[in-house]
């Protein structure tokens, strides 16, 4: 096994390249990264990344992405990490996960028509899947779609939507077929975030204001008569719980992650300047013992990530792990951060002030390891998920979504 | 053996319900955490004038001279709520702290007022380089003639920023223990409070800026209050724990209720093994912080060493808190976190409350230290 | 609240004429207290108790138990508890709950029949539940119970079955109606163990060798044409499912206990003996972390099962009480075990020798917290029946079985 | 990046699991747990003429030379037997000592036929006092002439009671790490090996009594050794990880498959949510354990720091086998736990092994010591 690329001379080149692309273009911000000014820098710098097709590095260039390899797409990721940033480096799961979808289930003409504008960085996307009435249970949303023409008009309601700013076009998957058999009655859209009869309206949450760019809010969007090409109906009528598992798949965690680790160095750097009876608290041995474990629950979820990471690029045939690494980080994140609240103490659940010593990210922190299980499969839907996938009391083990990258 | 209430407990808790219901219903308190101070008029003055805010202080002294269980069941009642407001910091903590080390005097100034809600007072122990205990406290004042001189920070003083009153504990001497405790008005020149944003309740920072203090003003002697401060948190941190037991149970009654509302995949949630899981650990939680303390509880009210009782009570009520908070968000899913349904006003307690008094691993330590004491 | 009863002078009485009595009565034993020498000491004891009324406190006398009121119950157990014994003194858990059930269902013919002798302590009773092909479902069990004349022919196969030392009656419960419909084919029987047909062979368990009295081994109980006359059925023809919620209730952990904190003591106890660097254990700061870590946990099971007690014997209406203290102390066996061996080592798995400072009990409990998962309802049925009780997803919270003590 | 197997290691973990098949299959297992000794001729044999007790011996020592992953490879499909029997002991562990800490000289006399199987050998530390390290070490020799003389005990030492040699630590100084390794022959006057019984797979106790051994027989120098040892540790512990691994990889099979073969209520069971989740939870320990060995392995292949990575990979390994066990004990119920069906041969070794090479919270407190070694 090798957990780090063996790069030849001409990938340390590439490194080489990137590295000082990503000095030259990477914006210097101070504060709040989801500012309007922040956020508009970081959204540049995702068109500047796309026009070179280091947005989806591995996808085709066909589809404007960079049509480069493994390697080059780990090297890419790690300098990127270097900054905390991932690809894109902004919000645009909606992007990365519909763009899938295309990618799979599109016609070569939608694929020529939705996937470059999303690879280069030109247009932001949010993904619509969370309905009031329909939570864990996507398949039993009632925003319906009815044809009428050579359009479908769409009425429903999706919570828990994107983030603090609006993007360009949105993506939900709608009944097709109201009465028409369970799973066999969704068809999947993309739509113009302009269109008549789209309203989005702000939520109130305990998350809100996390570290995300461009995700420090949650939105409802409410589909009043909102009229939308047939055209832009992806993989098939009725056929949209097939074009879901694709991006479903990705959002479960099987697409991974190469990361540091980030609340374990956090929680080191800040340990050597906060001060317990004139200490550095890194002196006390308890303190240690707390990083300790924060060490352990953090590098199980680095390299579950990894792993997944490496499962997916080079296509290995995968089953739990998906859900596995997205179960394991949404469970531990509450084990995590009541180890950071032993460790550093009221201070850090303090926002503001001169207290606060971690400028507010272990209050987001502290509130995002809750929301955060629910998002993209509720901790209950990714053990369901592995349980399938593992096959516990059936006869066979089902397979996992099929993803392209 | 009886672990049952009595009627007059039984009644009380009935009154604290009836009130709730009334002025203090969730969608109440959903609209009072967007305001500053966080609990309303209404609430301060049923607090005061029903006497739960001066419930534990003695008779002779303004209060209810209630014992320790039928104090316990009016704030778990409020911790169901969740009631806020400075109830425990000024009735049950700052009058505890005062009735323990205060001189007769002292008492009969203060106590008074506290039960009658007019003024509210609280303890301001920990600092900046927090650590729970006599141990963390490092403010040591200048001495000028009759007066003390206060510069520095108190920080994670619970309701500090409603308070008129403060009991700053102080050091004045090199051991461990030689802290002593001034009263000191907020009104006074230098004195400044600010509450603190974030994952917070009532926390406040309060900071002295050359603050003249009468050395009349210290609660019982220099140096010499460190027993007096170990019976009163002995005494308060009970009720602190049946507080958060009322919370546990509110997110428990919560969340069995949504698993019989909320219906995906053609079931009440409640039928699926993975949501029954979830509330089967959420009221293991609650119970072992009930029942402990419940017996801890007990040993107060007739007398015998309960020190290891309240450790106990208080580790899993902490504990048992937070997890139950927890797991009501896994059956809750989404509708839990928006601010408008009401759970997050107990999970932002769960975590605010989490170190109050001191956290989990403080009391383990505690436990520790008394395996001995253990019959 | 009062968790300890006030007694009344006569109940101070009492209490001296309990403990002088229990002084003089009381087996002084070495070794296994479960060889048969030991276990027909045990047993004596048993009989001794029975003929004072003492095996059964508050059961009426005219069924052989004491007529005693619950203070009177709780001095006797107490009292026992100091030599850690429970009432029975021996392994007689089929005696305590199939007594139950023939109290609540039985007929005034098979109540004068059949309790006396088992409440005296003269006869001991084994429980026959598990099924090879019915464990945690009961109710599938395959011994079938055919009408034949004045009597009933059983045929099946029952396992995990009693202990070490032949009782004098079993009961088990059969499908009388084989085909018909569940929970309304079975019926509950008592059984005389000398029964032409019935056979005992002991099993091979992880568990064997614990520290129960006459508990250290279970068996397969074989019914081979096994006759037993009709008179034996107990409340009514297909109606065994409602006799079994008696004893399924109390065996849940209905029936509460009074007890110490055993495995506590034992081990502040041993953590004064044994060393560490020439150090008594107690001395060192990791060690006292790990007692607080057992004492939380073992404090907790204490108090749920005082909760019981004082809700059954005081007829409080009960939900999920019964089996919260059964899951709780399952689960809590397990952390308790790993505990133990953080606190003291490899020496914690030994048994024999001058090095096993436990004497064989700390392997036994290691063993045992394994075991004692699955027996009186596994852990997960436990958190079915309290989902049950307090009605998870149902519009009302399922009763608790009914009980008499 | 490549985190797949090589060829060579997937034709490796064939041969072994063909041979467990054949010579060391479950039935074969469980009778061989009632054996005295607890592990058959054929195993013995067939690890050591396949190479896989010598397989980390360099190769001019007569073994394999394998690398570290390659190794972990053979030991985690033994674990997944559990094939019972001293090679990890004698090729891995005392093997490891002799090469770090060893002589050329003694090397040469000692490695070969270990890798062979012809002696078996393994490392004497621990003792009834006992605390897992160096510092635990308290056995003293007194000296006379050439000679040392060996009067006390060593406890729970794996595969003592059939071993050739003993690798015995003596103190040999007052400082914590003034310790010395002596070579000791069984067949020497004055020592005798007991096995140990209790929830124990081949722990043993040995006595020495006015046992003489050579100064000699000692492994490098006088109290010189340490960093060798360490070496050592840091080599062989992940070796073990593996094993445990596998031992995890079996009873998660087990689960998998019981819970597809058990009907209750018309179902299999793994079908029910409670069911599903032990699996779950249990998968998520095995692979925590395999993944964060998997890293430390490479990074001991390819020459980094490592010792963050063993102590990690060992904590999790421990608390995970552990786990693992329990949760296939859940849901397999009354079948788990008869001694016909074989899941209790690993709960046995989950048990066993949990302090081999030290618990979990040893090595955690070593991550703890070395948090700033992380980059």
């Amino acid at each position: 096994m090798d957990f780090k690329p063996t790069y030849t001379p001409e990938q340390e080149a590439f490194r080489k390249e990137v590295r000082s692309w990503l000095e030259a273009h990477v914006p210097n911000v101070e504060g709040d990264r989801d500012s309007d000014e922040n956020y508009a820098k970081y959204r540049q710098l995702g068109r500047d990344l796309g026009a070179r097709g280091w947005l989806r590095p591995t996808v085709s260039k066909d589809y404007g992405g960079g049509g480069l390899n493994f390697e080059q797409s780990v090297i890419l990721y790690e300098e990127m990490d270097q900054y905390g940033l991932g690809l894109p480096p902004y919000y645009d799961s909606g992007g990365w996960l519909g763009g899938a979808s295309i990618l799979v289930w599109g016609t070569e003409e939608q694929k020529q028509r939705f996937l470059p504008p999303i690879f280069k960085g030109e247009v932001v996307t949010w993904q619509l899947l969370t309905a009031p009435e329909a939570g864990s249970d996507l398949a039993g949303t009632k925003t319906d779609a009815i044809r009428d023409g050579d359009d479908y008009v769409i009425n429903g309601t999706k919570i828990y939507v994107g983030g603090s700013h609006k993007p360009d076009m949105l993506w939900t998957f709608t009944r097709t077929d109201p009465t028409g058999p369970r799973h066999k009655n969704t068809s999947w859209f993309m739509i113009p975030t302009d269109t008549p009869g789209v309203t989005i309206v702000p939520m109130d949450l305990l998350g809100d204001g996390g570290e995300g760019i461009g995700a420090s809010v949650k939105n409802t969007v409410y589909f009043e008569d909102a009229r939308v090409s047939a055209k832009n109906l992806v993989g098939g009528v009725n056929n949209g719980w097939q074009v879901a598992t694709t991006h479903l798949e990705l959002e479960h965690g099987g697409g991974g992650s190469i990361g540091r680790n980030k609340w374990f160095e956090r929680a080191v750097q800040w340990s050597k300047t906060e001060k317990r009876n004139g200490r550095p608290l890194i002196e006390d041995a308890e303190a240690r013992d707390r990083l300790a474990d924060i060490f352990v629950l953090t590098e199980v979820s680095r390299l579950f990530g990894l792993r997944n990471y490496w499962m997916n690029r080079t296509h290995q045939k995968m089953s739990y792990e998906g859900s596995q690494s997205s179960y394991y980080r949404k469970l531990t994140g509450l084990d995590i951060t009541t180890n950071l609240q032993e460790l550093f103490g009221p201070a850090s659940l303090i926002n503001g002030g001169g207290f606060d010593f971690s400028e507010g990210t272990l209050d987001a922190y502290h509130r995002s390891a809750i929301t955060a299980l629910h998002p993209g499969g509720t901790a209950d839907v990714q053990k369901v998920l592995m349980a399938r996938r593992m096959g516990l009391g059936r006869d066979e083990a089902e397979a996992a979504g099929k993803t392209v990258e | 053996m009886d672990l049952s209430l009595s009627e007059t407990q039984l009644m009380l808790r009935k009154t604290v319900e009836d009130f709730i219901a009334r002025d203090a219903n969730r969608d109440k308190l959903i609209e009072l955490q967007q305001t500053p101070r966080g609990y309303s008029d209404e609430i301060w003055r049923a607090a005061s004038e029903l006497g739960w805010v001066g419930m534990m202080i003695p008779e002779q002294y303004g209060g209810g001279g209630s014992d320790f269980s039928t104090t316990a069941v009016v704030y778990e009642a409020l911790g169901k709520g969740p009631v806020p407001g400075p109830m425990f910091s000024s009735g049950i903590l700052a009058g505890q702290v005062i009735l323990q080390a205060g001189s007769e005097e002292q008492k009969k100034q203060f106590l008074p007022s506290i039960a009658s809600g007019d003024i509210v007072a609280t303890l301001a122990m920990t600092e900046p380089d927090y650590q729970w205990g006599p141990a963390g406290v490092r403010l040591r004042p200048t001495e000028s003639g009759d007066q003390y001189v206060l510069n520095g920070t108190k920080l994670f003083v619970y309701d500090g920023h409603v308070a008129d009153w403060l009991i700053v504990a102080i050091r004045t001497g090199d051991g461990a223990d030689d802290i002593s405790l001034l009263m000191v008005d907020t009104k006074a020149a230098g004195v400044s409070a600010r509450k603190l944003d974030g994952f917070t309740t009532s926390e406040s920072e309060i900071t002295f800026s050359n603050v003249k203090v009468p050395k009349a003003n210290l609660l019982g002697k220099v140096n010499g209050v460190k027993a007096a401060l170990d019976r009163a948190l002995l005494y308060a941190t009970p009720i602190l724990c049946a507080y958060k037991v009322g919370g546990g149970q509110g997110v428990f009654e919560m969340a069995v209720q949504y698993s019989r509302d909320r219906v995906q995949f053609g079931r009440p949630i409640g039928r699926f093994q993975f949501v029954q899981n979830h509330i089967v650990q959420l009221v293991n939680h609650l119970d072992a912080a009930r029942w402990t303390l419940n017996e801890a509880l007990w040993k107060l009210d007739t007398g015998q060493d309960a020190r290891v009782g309240v450790h106990l009570a208080k580790t899993l009520a902490s504990e048992g808190y937070r997890k139950a908070c927890d797991y009501s968000h896994e059956v809750h899913a989404g509708t839990g976190i928006m601010r408008s349904y009401g759970l997050t006003l107990y999970t932002r307690q769960s975590r605010s409350l989490y170190a109050a008094l001191g956290d989990p691993r403080y009391h383990r330590k505690q436990i520790a230290n008394l395996i001995e004491t253990i019959e």
